[in-house]
């Protein structure tokens, strides 16, 4: 791994700003889910925001996500509009999918947003196969496949990261690490201790690193995005970070050890990279809280805008089964 | 709400004095009380995982012992493998795919292998498994958490395929399926899971591909399971009214089916119409609906019904959720087209 | 003789003036020749692995280059992950699953993803994939290479099964699979692909959801595919001997199949056999049945014969294999049967 | 890896007794069924019988096998009866499997042979259940999980390594890597050097052994099945050997350099080995002669009892799909 880079003043005010974005968004939908205005499965990510933030900073629109069912982090900072998120999930027709797809299907192509999949590991396979086209028409666009520790498990994760080996993909495999899948503590399934160790099984440089880290965060995408462009191949990055708010809203994480989750929550990486780029005088409090008013406000519109959206028309129940043939 | 929710949610629908989530959990426990070859694995479904995300299995693991009570990474292929291998040599496992549409990362374990190796091996080995999934339309789940694919597995040779409606038949055939030398596809339906119902009595069995009279009638045969049983029950009313007399069957069992008990019924209706929420297409009231029209060829007083699942991928949108599915009102109006119609 | 040996086999049975072997290798080099956006991937398809274990893309990776026409490792869920993510962006991948019974590997990536990401994204992206994959019994190759399953495709929104019977409609309908924009699943017979039958004119398209009427007739219509078209096609003689004179139509495509040429023949005979190999329980034939069966209330002069594999593995030994599967002899039988009964 | 153990002289012989057996086998199959007598898929596994010879007499007949279609050689050396499984290749009653089987299917418990599949990678998943039984009733016995090294780029080989390393289970995955899959080269579909190499991905001991060399093959497996039996856990094997003979009977190994399979098909392990053994003077020309003229007698044998045995009763077509509920 090259020597960390460290991003300039406005790059980090940028990554905060992404930050900000997904901390509030999660806030917000926890907050109207709870109060029963809307009913889906949400997963929520607080906790994992810098992962995304700190790797989209390093993508273009034209570079592609293929994401899973906790990945509206992933998605909101690639450029998923709120408004289209809100309306979405609240399964109105001026949501990215006219509400058919719902939380765990967003899909928003115009930012590269390609898939959101429900199914533990499938982000990989797919992943491979729009590298594949960019390796084709040599484009130069990376696609980065997000998925959790425990779907390293998972069959689909060596099927693709073999491949994307073989094929020297410029496809990018990361790993939000959270330590836990579903109920099941990291350890309990997994039997090596890092899975980046699992790159080596593959030919593949792996990172590990700390995700919450925004600069280590910054560096280690930015590596990997740089070996994908120049047509090296893939990589394997863990990101270490925690779930707040236990696997999908409901859950009460009982089977959690207290003292672990309040350990991590302790360190919450959203008040650290605040308070550090104050110290570092990147920006002041009153910029930082403008950043988070904005936030706010953009908030407030997008969930007023989705539930004033009307429900699809049912005739919608049986439309985009299929095309029309050309 | 998600499936991984229903269990939280749970007090909000209050249960008594019983429900499919406790009749499975008795089931199990009784299984495993009497016979030490009864083992229990699946995702999250062990005590300190809280005892599966539905806490079907809770308790299990606590009072079994881990050895028994495995929970698994995320690798349905390991778990189905790992429950054929068992069963191979004296256990009877009874693995969960948590959701039904996770079955798919799995169908070789299922249908190459569990299906197929009493057969192929000429009655050497057997499969005694059970493959507990859960699914069903209704909490906003979405095109990849809410599939019913119980036809694929009718249709497959070596597998019988369950789909109990009510907390009595959800512990009778949990021990029939346990019983049974084969693998049996047990599918539960997680809106139904908290519905309160009737206890069932320890160490009773419902027998698999035995049929049950939910409601006795003279006019039309309606047959379904799972959830759309109850869809149909609250159909009867409207019927009632509009002077109908229809006989309703949970059918139970999907694979073998109970041909006696629905020919017994339809030779004294004339009349059949079947309800289910896989998508009408090829599914499993195609099969039924082939061998009525054969077996009364001539003697039916109506063409044989079939309402399922519109063909679409299950939708997030809850009002296009709730239109995918059938719903009693639209039950009602198409039995009463049937009736007037062969009238 | 097996899959992989059919190749090898292929200079026994001598090829004029085509096969089916020909066929597709034509129409997947005319389309890749036409179209740049063309792709082809699967385990041993490229020059250097000798362009496929039955040879079917022989000569492709040599003309197109490696870099359109992949071999790839054995890894199903990756072989149409890639194919699903290349069409996302304006590929269209031609992907094989060598056996039909090794799709039960991928069919997450087949039915949660590729049928359904167009009604998930509300049509913002679709993925015109097309899947090869070749089965059917004849070749003593047992219980895990020989099953036809397109029952199961069938009953999934969003994906179109096709089963040719000879070159013409095999090239015809691979060049329609590969224009459609959706996910296609094009069913090849091992026994059929050395068969000789009349050469397709390059650029010649068959419109996926067409059947065929291969023999016209006025008393029984006959609805098969694939290779038992054929053994439907021998029985027509001993049909024509007992004066029978039967209809038979290929039906080409299964899903979506075509109802209008098959009603307007039965319209006319009033009596219907459908046949294939798959296992008839939830079956293909028994959705055909079961519309047949309404749409003809009343007015049918036997009751819709079914007749499919029997319900169990298929067997290695020649004589059961044999068995399971339907023959000319039998089919006649059957036939025969159903025109005396509507006598 | 502990030192490597020299089987003794009369192990030694019983290895070489074994492989004459799997090595006349092979000879044979492939002439009865270029005869024209037998039709079946035939994957011939000459060149690999090194590998089961050397593990089988370390396993008991309690211990458990679960192979694949290439995988007679397993099971001869497991002890499976010549007479048993020619009569199920022919198709008939007195088969293993009454004829409803075949080569791909061929099961035998009585000598622990559970299961053989013809889906690449299935019988690892299966394995570890069978382990997960002895695991749990403390039988001490060792499942022998055998597969190719194109196997081990599919799901199931990572799903089932995974689960056996994190529940310990007693048994040992053998990789025979005849450095080919179907017709596809190692290297095209593999994207690590030495698949053993993959054993570090499960935290799980790797040995990477020549399986064409009787004693380190002898060593490898021992020191696998000692720690299976100690409830050490599993063990991945992968044994270099060769494949003489192309993927099945009638492939003529078109994609392969001459060059390379001459040089193979010269380091033939047989002659080698029984040179050795009268070089080591652990056994005469004359011994060795009995040896194969003995194995050469038993398939004269086995053949004629094949080809006399009866085909199945056709009311053998719709049995064993279920069996009785109890
Ligand atoms: C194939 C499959 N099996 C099981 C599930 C149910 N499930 C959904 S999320 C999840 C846990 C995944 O954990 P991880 O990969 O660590 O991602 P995280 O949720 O922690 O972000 C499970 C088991 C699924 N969606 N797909
Ligand atoms: C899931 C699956 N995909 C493809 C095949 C077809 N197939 C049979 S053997 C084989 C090659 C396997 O190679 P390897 O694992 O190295 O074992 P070997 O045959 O060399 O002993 C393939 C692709 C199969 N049987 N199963
Ligand atoms: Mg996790
Ligand atoms: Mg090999």
């Amino acid at each position: 791994m090259s020597k960390p880079q460290i991003p300039d003043a406005a790059t980090q005010l940028e990554i905060f700003r992404r930050m900000a974005l997904l901390k509030g968004n999660d806030v917000r939908s926890r907050k109207v889910i709870g109060s029963g205005r809307l009913m889906m499965p949400y997963y929520s990510y607080r906790g994992q925001e810098v992962i995304p933030a700190a790797l989209s900073v390093n993508l273009t629109d034209e570079d592609y996500l293929v994401t899973i069912y906790r990945g509206i982090h992933d998605m909101l900072a690639k450029g998923l509009p709120l408004k289209d998120l809100w309306a979405e999930i609240a399964g109105r027709v001026d949501g990215t999918c006219k509400g058919k797809g719902g939380p765990m299907h967003l899909t928003y192509p115009k930012k590269g947003i390609m898939v959101t999949t429900g199914i533990v590991g499938s982000s990989m396979p797919i992943a491979n196969g729009i590298a594949w086209g960019s390796q084709l028409s040599g484009n130069g666009r990376v696609t980065v496949a997000t998925f959790g520790d425990a779907a390293s498990n998972i069959g689909a994760f060596h099927e693709s990261l073999n491949l994307a080996s073989v094929w020297k993909l410029p496809v990018i495999f990361l790993c939000q690490n959270n330590r836990w899948g579903e109920h099941t503590a990291y350890a309990k399934a997994t039997s090596v201790a890092r899975i980046s160790d699992r790159a080596a099984a593959y030919g593949m440089p792996g990172i590990h690193v700390d995700g919450n880290d925004p600069f280590a965060m910054y560096a280690a995408a930015r590596e990997a995005v740089e070996r994908a462009r120049a047509g090296e191949g893939p990589t394997l990055i863990e990101a270490m970070t925690f779930r707040f708010y236990g696997h999908v809203f409901g859950d009460a994480d009982a089977y959690m050890d207290p003292a672990e989750k309040a350990e991590h929550v302790a360190a919450d990486p959203y008040p650290i990279f605040r308070a550090r780029l104050i110290a570092d005088g990147v920006a002041n409090e009153t910029d930082l809280a403008a950043i988070e008013a904005d936030v706010e406000a953009r908030l407030d519109e997008a969930v007023a805008f989705a539930l004033a959206s009307p429900f699809p028309d049912l005739s919608e129940l049986t439309t985009d089964v299929f095309g029309e043939a050309a | 709400m998600s499936a991984e929710t229903v269990a939280e949610a749970a007090p909000a629908i209050a249960t008594k004095p019983s429900n499919i989530v406790e009749a499975i959990n008795m089931a199990l426990a009784d299984a495993m009380a009497e016979d030490p070859a009864v083992l229990v694995l699946g995702e999250d479904i062990a005590d300190p995982e809280g005892g599966g995300v539905v806490g079907i299995t809770r308790g299990l693991s606590t009072r079994f012992g881990e050895h028994r009570v495995r929970s698994t990474p995320i690798s349905e292929q390991a778990i189905i493998g790992a429950a054929i291998g068992a069963s191979l040599v004296g256990y009877k496992p009874v693995a969960e795919i948590m959701l039904m549409n996770f079955t798919t990362v799995a169908m070789d374990m299922i249908v190459n292998h569990a299906a197929k190796l009493r057969y192929m091996s000429g009655g050497q080995t057997n499969v005694p498994i059970v493959i507990r999934t859960m699914t069903g339309a209704g909490y906003a789940s979405g095109g990849q958490h809410s599939d019913y694919l119980e036809a694929w597995f009718a249709h497959v040779a070596g597998i019988k395929v369950v789909a109990p409606s009510n907390p009595i038949d959800a512990y009778g055939l949990m021990r029939s399926a346990i019983d049974d030398p084969d693998p049996v596809m047990v599918i539960e339906n997680l809106p139904l899971y908290r519905i309160a119902g009737e206890r069932a009595v320890s160490g009773t069995r419902i027998p698999i591909g035995k049929a049950r009279i939910a409601a006795a009638g003279t006019d039309i045969t309606i047959v379904s399971y799972s959830r759309m049983l109850h869809e149909c029950q609250t159909a009867l009313a409207t019927l009632a009214e509009a002077g109908i007399s229809a006989e309703l069957i949970d059918l139970r069992t999907i694979a073998p089916w109970d041909q006696e008990t629905v020919c017994t019924s339809v030779a004294k209706t004339g009349r059949c119409l079947i309800v289910h929420e896989a998508v009408t297409p090829f599914g499993p009231g195609a099969e039924i609906a082939a061998i009525l029209s054969d077996r009364f060829f001539g003697k039916l007083k109506a063409p044989v019904g079939r309402m399922g699942g519109s063909f679409n991928p299950v939708p997030f949108s809850r009002p296009l959720e709730t239109a995918h599915v059938p719903g009693a009102q639209r039950i009602a109006e198409t039995a009463i087209t049937l009736v007037r119609a062969g009238a």
